[in-house]
């Protein structure tokens, strides 16, 4: 049996293989060096990054659920100019692609980090808009008007490409047209959902612990991988499949759904080693199939 | 940076040592043993839970690595109810462990409360002699007494009277520290707080062990960020000891 | 320690505790009488039924995923005018309040069941309008004008309450405050999750197979929990809290949070005896916190 | 309607039999033992996995249900961990079971394939002659073939040639099936579909055992629904044994 090229091009980037970080779970980027080989990956995107430093929300921030994670971290980071100063540099040795996710709360925001981020161009592989974090005061993706600004502001400023993460709390396919005609060139599904845990235990005289987030994990894969398959059919631009993905066969069927390449997040939580394993349990899945190349499977829930 | 390791041991003894109490052991590599240090921590995967669980070390030697566990929810359970021979998935050791060094010429005063006598009785194996609080709900919550004997003095307190002084730990601990004294502090919330409010209200120095829920323990997910002088902290990272004089717990807000 | 009061009044339907069966999980409502005392429950919500007959679609119709089950039965009944002539007869013995799930692709489907169902009113408690089933071609509650539509043609015709079932497949608090001002008596929240499932090893020379569905389940619950939280601050119509109930823990976090009633679907499919078991359970923990009756726990999360 | 019971009942044998396949034995009621048919299953609730799953018996005595199960998934796998004296959950016998009583006087031809065994040599213990057609993909999948001498011919096939004829069973049965036989079929689709086929064009009478995804077995969920004379059917409720003349299958589009 031949081992499957694993490379594929996406809005221009060259990987070498399908498997990215998934931004909010993977730090800076380098801070597992230690414990897995990073240069196998096939990209990284980073923690988001706002304009300011942020401090994030109050404990608690995380509640294990069925099959899932539950957070409510609230963009926790040092700022972008912190972050090019050190954290980025250090990342751009690693020699993977390095995409960085931003966020902000107003377009002038997004306008200033894209400026910053313009001096690094030689570094930074693209640029991916958290327009989706369910734990902001307000979710931008629900203000298609607001999206639009973003995108188009970023757009003009950037000379790498710019990627929307997405998330389906308003009807997925019109939004990510919406962000296809508003210039993104690529979207990512789906951010993590709008959850909640209550600790009925808390509970005596004063109210119950309520813990108000995201949540993530295999508890989500199949809506993720619908949101996929759903947008696809409907979009020209690639997207980055993310949600739940556990091991080689989740990437597979994020791609036969329509993911171009996919990004891993709680898995690595669980054990940075788990994007290894899920590379080589993927490379394993093609072999066996006599997939020659990572590029034939994309989609192909839809071909006819 | 010290070594820290992502891999499957053999679990050489998985056996309950008092009601609903357990020790866990399991056959480690050379290469992490001396960095296994008092305070420090590993994330534990247990088959049937989503997450690992961070477990403090209770005891290591000739590379064999023992941790202590109450059986509370679905996670511990299930670890009670793996077999000897199992190969059980550790990463670490992780976090900053208890610093012994800056305090060396002042009394050693150590404070366990709960299953916190796991990483406190740890750290006595490290020390010569001093005054050990300990307490604990009930008589058959306190463990390993008879351990303690050589140049400790062990002062006892259950939350029932079945055993020692009856109330909190902390009541004696404030009538008897003194300014000579430095603090290694571990065990639930209620109690760090109490002994934080007694040392800055004595300016005692010393050291307490936090807790927070972690997803990932070693930083990534940053869920267990706390803030310590005004900067947050994360307290699998830059925690799980922290210096006395930095912190303002308040468990309601602690950011 | 004394018993907690049960009992609860919704929309103007006394219960006599809020535990009911989820529509589409519990046939016609009397197939399994031998299996558990139907009379115990709070209530019946039966499976969805439509003008004409429906023979639902095609294999494959489930599919198990991680805590949970994705379906994609497409309403499958044997049309109004059959199920009143003999189904509706066996329910309105059982001796609890009979809540009939309906569902039409047009507004003029939705008016004749209502003028059928009207002749019923004696037997029938209330109506519940199926606006989120995931398996239809349009889900209605997506079409806010249909919506108001349904709601307003139905609530003339109907002599009992009117409650609107919804999925968060858009912004759930604006919808449920259009269902609201429409008419409305009540929401159920929230239908199954649009999901998917792709069969990899299906996949040879030809495209793999997949199911296009809805899940449900216990990887849905932190989910519809949040919706149930973010709606309840916003409305002031009464909520069924649905999604992933295993357990009389789960009973408690969803009336917290703002259900005042739940019903429970996919528990009842692995057992019919674990809508009793979620019954004991729930009596146990409102047992042990000293709770005089269940009406004292709607909401609390959202009490000052 | 006859009796179900949805209960817990002790294990009292769960042994591997033959590489993969396991026998499972349960200790059941009374009131259902008589109900206990030829074709019926129960639904098995297997610790770790979400939904109960569907298994033929395979045999009843003495109060004693046994079944016969492929590990072949996550949950076969779990089941067949599963140890002695557990309480396991199942909910049954649910089904039609084979109906022996309208062709009687026909020659009883049976026909297997692979784990459709089960229910096939449960249904030869309660007939007294006939020809048993028993394909699976090697010899090591054959079970039980010592069982079926008596009264009994058995035509063996494999997919490797191990044993017997090398190729589908149905081939075989095509050639010497007549118009006086009776079939009775359980096994894998594709098997079923040939059967169809062959009894529709040689115009013979029989059943065959039908299987599909259920989530509940009991006509809830309604997963199961296939297309029986132009009617919906649903294979656990108005099945699993359903008439060939009412059959027309195509699992690629059955409804």
């Amino acid at each position: 049996m031949i081992k499957p090229d694993l490379s594929i091009d996406f809005v221009g980037i060259k990987l070498k293989n399908p498997i990215l970080t998934a931004s909010g779970t993977f730090g800076y980027g380098y801070e597992v060096a230690d414990l897995i080989p990073l240069i196998k990956l096939g990209g990284i995107i980073t923690k988001t990054i706002t304009l300011d430093p942020h401090c994030g929300n109050q404990q608690p921030r995380t509640s294990e659920v069925l099959c899932g994670l539950l957070n409510s971290i609230g963009l926790q980071n040092i700022g972008i100019r912190a972050f090019v100063r050190e954290p980025l540099k250090k990342l751009s040795k690693i020699g993977v692609p390095i995409i960085i996710s931003i966020s902000g709360s107003v377009v002038k925001e997004y306008v200033e980090l894209a400026k910053i981020l313009r001096d690094e161009q030689n570094i930074i592989s693209a640029i991916e808009l958290n327009l989706s974090c369910p734990n902001l005061k307000k979710m931008i993706c629900k203000d298609l008007f607001l999206v639009q600004d973003v995108i188009e502001s970023v757009k003009i400023l950037s000379k790498v490409p710019v990627i929307a993460k997405l998330s389906p709390v308003t009807d997925i396919i019109e939004l990510a047209l919406f962000v296809q005609n508003a210039g993104a060139d690529a979207i990512t599904l789906a951010n993590t959902y709008p959850a909640m845990a209550i600790d009925i235990n808390s509970f005596k005289f004063k109210n119950p612990k309520i813990l108000l987030g995201g949540v993530s994990g295999p508890c989500i894969k199949p809506m993720a991988i619908r949101c996929v398959y759903d947008t696809y059919k409907n979009i020209k631009i690639p997207i980055i499949g993310c949600g739940g993905i556990m091991n080689g066969k989740d990437v597979v069927e994020f791609m036969f759904a329509g993911a171009t390449i996919v990004s891993v997040g709680t898995a690595s939580l669980i054990s940075p080693k788990n994007l290894i394993k899920i590379l080589e349990e993927f490379e394993s899945i093609l072999t066996n199939k006599n997939i020659e190349s990572v590029k034939e499977i994309v989609g192909i829930c839809s071909t006819i | 940076m010290y070594r820290r390791l992502d891999k499957s041991y053999k679990v050489i003894c998985n056996k309950k040592i008092s009601t609903n109490y357990f020790k866990l052991s399991v056959k480690i590599d050379e290469s992490i043993y001396k960095d296994c240090l008092p305070g420090r921590f590993f994330m534990i995967n247990i088959p049937g839970v989503f997450l690992r669980r961070p477990m403090s070390i209770y005891h290591v030697k000739n590379n064999v690595l023992s941790f202590l566990y109450k059986v509370v929810g679905k996670g511990t359970k299930l670890l009670s109810n793996i077999k000897e021979k199992t190969l059980l998935n550790l990463l670490g050791p992780l976090g900053n462990g208890y610093n012994l060094k800056i305090y060396k010429k002042f009394n050693h005063v150590l404070i366990a409360g709960g299953t916190g006598i796991a990483s406190i009785s740890f750290l006595i194996t490290k020390l010569k002699k001093g005054i050990l609080y300990y307490g604990a709900r009930s008589k058959k919550d306190l463990l390993f007494l008879d351990k303690f004997k050589k140049n400790w003095e062990v002062i006892i307190s259950t939350d029932d009277g079945s055993k020692g002084y009856k109330g909190h730990i902390t009541d004696l601990l404030s009538k008897r520290i003194k300014t000579e004294d430095v603090l290694y502090a571990c065990g639930p919330n209620l109690m760090l707080e109490n002994i934080l409010y007694i040392a800055r209200e004595k300016k005692i120095k010393g050291f307490i062990s936090l807790e927070e829920r972690m997803a990932c323990g070693f930083g990534n997910c940053q869920g267990c960020a706390i803030m310590v002088n005004n900067e947050i902290k994360m307290v699998c990272k830059d925690g799980p000891i922290f210096d006395i004089k930095e912190l303002y717990l308040n468990y309601n807000n602690s950011i």
